[in-house]
């Protein structure tokens, strides 16, 4: 029992889990690929929806004056929340994939030239690949990727010699979503900083499982993903420090955005506006914002120590499993678990435990390389947060070894 | 009803003696050890219905004026599938295939198994074996124009 | 009364108007900025994340495989919405704005180099200007301008001359948001189209107004937001002939829009999840969806002859109120006036209608031009949809009035 | 209660009497027109404050350690706040501007009208006039020390 942590009551919070799919209790161990949301978000959702929605920004009326004020209040939840210096810095994207490629391409734009160098790591998800790839391809620079051991740790000591005089940035997950793996990245900071080289964390995996200080870090970029901490989907954010993000030049075209145009010139609003093009999706942020209160009210602290306890326990009984092969086993883990069945195909795996009513994922979850590292086509993955219990891992645990009856 | 469309009618039956999800599936695992994997020179790309989560493979001759399947798959829940659609088709003609509708696999509660977000490449390979059929018949119609 | 066209019923349906501000009942004439939303579509926003949360696609578990229907199956109602040929040339983006962003960005890096030359109107919207403006900066590209003449209409003598043998694409508003102005698009179309150069619609003001039948258009892209045709916020609709999305390179990299992805060379997937980087806004196109279906139920015959009453109405009352000027007059309108009051600032005016409880929306409506094109600063905007009722129109006529006799 | 608090209260009681809103605008119509246009030679993109939706201008002077404003709004009703402003902080010390709270605008309602989001350059101004007030008294403390 974690002090002042409730298992019962915050699980009575979310409504889907009272759910049961085929006759079983649904056990939902998908939360890499996204997490449910507290009665307090799809409550606050509703109300935003029948009783203020307006549009944000320069309207006079009642509602639009309302809804901006919470739009507002919403930035300084999130800047709260990863610590950052000044809410100029907390920019409402549509999510983590978006977040990435406002800065490849608005750093690219303004940084990257013919021959330059990015640095990413071989455990990334597709979408901290696929956007620098893009940009190397669009300014003839290159990618290059610092490996990671068979444990899924980064190799840290060819990282000095990745770093190049060409280097422009590092992008790098924070956590590793299909091996768990939480990386070294004060230090990949310290070391990219001793030359002078930005660095971009994907956080989408860290944020819904402990407390992310971006001036602790000292990151310059730093993004993640509304649906992936128990937010509504389309929303996420791009944390920038703010002189960066003053140099940089803006990504999207639209309203919003700009001070001043005409067809020949057109000058831009100042930060965070500057990189908001359109009618943002204020119903996401305020959403989003509800949910990381509902997660202060609980305490990081202890959905932290509960997640640990959770993730031993988890760790410990999948690794009692014969014929049970793990994929990622970092000294430092979220509470995300990668595996195969000796001899067992990962889709008839997932297609059994469907109908046990445990949802789990299978595939390469966006990150190939990470798969072509181990030469497999993919995993069986599940990854658990606060709301999951003891008990639901068992039920795991027994669902597998049901598999394995059936399958060998 | 149809020779064609009693073979499917008897797959339902057979399956609905199965109250339980897991007993089907234990099912369709025995059919899919039961098929005999495909030639290996059939289980090349060139045959390769890729499901991104699963692969499938397949290859068909005419012979005699009747399709012969001969398929597999990597997965051994999808190869019972596989080896129920094989059952119903091969020694078919393509008019029998073409004429009838597919109803064993909603009928056996299967149908989540050919959405196209399944990827698990058996909707391709159903869309596959009926363009076999049309492919050949076309054929025919040709040969005897001819 | 309009056959089968209950106001009352309509009304009824959407809970934000039954609200008060300031103890008056809300008149809501802000629709151009965004429109409310029906019970159905909040209903439907709450069930899928109480029920059926799941990320999309690749999922073999049940909650997944049912939100990846769903999902598909609002791709369809919107296909059928537009009467695109295939679900394939229906794109789901973050808004209008993030829509034409796509397009210019990715035809702009297949098609158009320097000394090309981009043609859009001198009416609009500051989303449909920036991003060419942006792409011309970044290639060199000439960006060209229809005027239009004082009634608001395109000058549409003009446009043979301004199509020229470099103009690669032209991009138009179908109605305009700050003069209500009905554009002859097929008309542009057929030119365009005769010197085999696409055309982009901006539908974000027409989609809500009238049927939209993109075949019979014969447009090649087209774009719309969720949020101005009563669905959520975040999600918006990019349409593009199958062709055509089949020769652009993608826009974001991420998840979902890949194939294979290796370190040298990454894949694309099929459309028109090449253009959905990503884990996408499925809640928003699902309730998207809803709106479409709740606009269908009651039939667009219905809403579009209702609103031509109401806006014939709305017309002849404003026209009636001395020093009352309307900027747009255009034979061809959608139910969107914009006006000035003699030596009036407009926010005084909106401030004083505020206070009787009337949402208008005051500015240059993100169309700097068209302020500019008449030597204006900005203008007072009423925008009406279907759900307003001739007593609201009486109600601002006569807060007009109030206002007028408070600020001589 | 200090002087300059006596002033702030006297606005909100003035206000009190109103009950509707359109009387309060009403009132501050009135201000706005009684306060004199701006010197025409402050009236110039120097001294604007760009709100957006309105303008303001503003210019300031010490005048035997008090500081004069000069300052106009395109809007009425936010020159009328504007004139509210000023009464309250025309002729003051520096000491007096930075040493109180500002809170006659929550008193009557119109902190909206404060609000970032508004842009009508009112918080601007404010934040503007406490500007100059910390600006005269530096430099008044570096005359002394010399
Ligand atoms: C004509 C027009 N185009 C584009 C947009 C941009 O839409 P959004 O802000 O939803 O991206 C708008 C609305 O603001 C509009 O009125
Ligand atoms: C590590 C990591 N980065 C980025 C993403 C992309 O997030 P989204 O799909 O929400 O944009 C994900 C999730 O899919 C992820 O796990």
């Amino acid at each position: 029992m974690i002090m002042g942590f409730n298992i019962n009551q915050i699980r009575s919070d979310f409504p889907i889990l009272q759910q049961q799919v085929y006759n079983k209790p649904l056990i939902y161990l998908d939360n890499g690929a996204t997490t449910q949301k507290p009665r307090v978000v799809i409550d606050t959702i509703r109300e935003l929806q029948e009783v203020h929605n307006s549009s944000i920004h320069r309207g006079i009326h009642y509602l639009s004056e309302q809804m901006t004020g919470r739009y507002e209040a919403a930035r300084e939840t999130v800047r709260a929340f990863l610590n950052a210096a000044s809410t100029q810095e907390i920019i409402f994207t549509s999510g983590a994939t978006g977040s990435i490629n406002t800065v490849a391409f608005s750093f690219g734009e303004k940084y990257v030239n013919s021959g330059d160098e990015i640095l990413i790591s071989e455990m990334e998800h597709h979408s901290n690949i696929v956007p620098w790839q893009m940009l190397c391809r669009r300014k003839g620079a290159q990618l290059k990727v610092i490996p990671f051991n068979d444990k899924g740790e980064l190799e840290l000591e060819k990282l000095d010699e990745l770093l190049s005089e060409r280097t422009r940035i590092v992008a790098l997950t924070h956590a590793s979503n299909s091996l768990g793996t939480i990386n070294p990245v004060k230090e990949v900071i310290k070391r990219a900083h001793a030359r002078d080289i930005p660095v971009l964390l994907d956080g989408a995996q860290m944020v819904q499982h402990g407390e992310v200080d971006v001036r602790e870090l000292d990151c310059d970029f730093y993004v993640f993903s509304s649906h992936k901490i128990f937010g509504p989907t389309g929303s996420g954010v791009l944390y920038g420090k703010e002189a960066m993000l003053e140099e940089l030049p803006p990504y999207q075209g639209g309203g919003d955005m700009v001070d001043q145009v005409t067809f020949d010139e057109t000058s831009y609003n100042t930060l965070p506006f500057k990189f908001e093009a359109g009618t943002s999706n204020y119903t996401g942020a305020i959403g989003l914002a509800a949910a990381l209160e509902y997660l202060q009210s609980i305490g990081f602290e202890a959905i932290g120590r509960y997640e640990r306890e959770l993730s031993d326990y988890t760790l410990e009984k999948l690794e009692r499993i014969g014929g049970l092969k793990i994929y990622g086993n970092a000294a430092e883990r979220i509470s995300v678990f990668s595996f195969l069945l000796d001899n067992i195909h990962t889709y008839d795996a997932a297609m059994i435990l469907d109908k046990m009513g445990i949802a789990v994922r299978t595939g390469t979850h966006c990150t190939q390389p990470v798969m072509d590292h181990f030469g497999i086509d993919g995993t069986i993955r599940a990854s658990l947060v606060f709301y999951n219990t003891m008990e639901e891992v068992d039920a795991l645990v027994q669902g597998i070894q049901k598999t394995i009856e059936m399958l060998s | 009803m149809t020779e064609y469309n009693v073979t499917q009618q008897d797959i339902v039956d057979e399956f609905s003696v199965f109250e339980d999800w897991l007993d089907r599936y234990n099912y369709l695992i025995e059919l899919g050890n039961d098929l005999p994997a495909i030639d290996p020179e059939f289980r090349t790309s060139e045959y390769l219905i890729n499901g991104c989560q699963s692969k499938v493979w397949l290859h068909a001759d005419l012979v005699d004026g009747r399709l012969q399947f001969n398929a597999d798959s990597d997965a051994i829940i999808v190869k019972g599938i596989v080896a129920l659609l094989v059952k119903l088709m091969h020694d078919r003609t393509p008019a029998e295939i073409l004429e009838n509708e597919l109803f064993f696999i909603d009928g056996i509660g299967l149908r989540q198994n050919l959405s196209p977000t399944r990827s698990n490449g058996l909707l391709a390979m159903v869309k596959k074996m009926r363009l076999y059929a049309m492919a050949y018949q076309a054929k025919e119609n040709q040969n005897k124009e001819a």
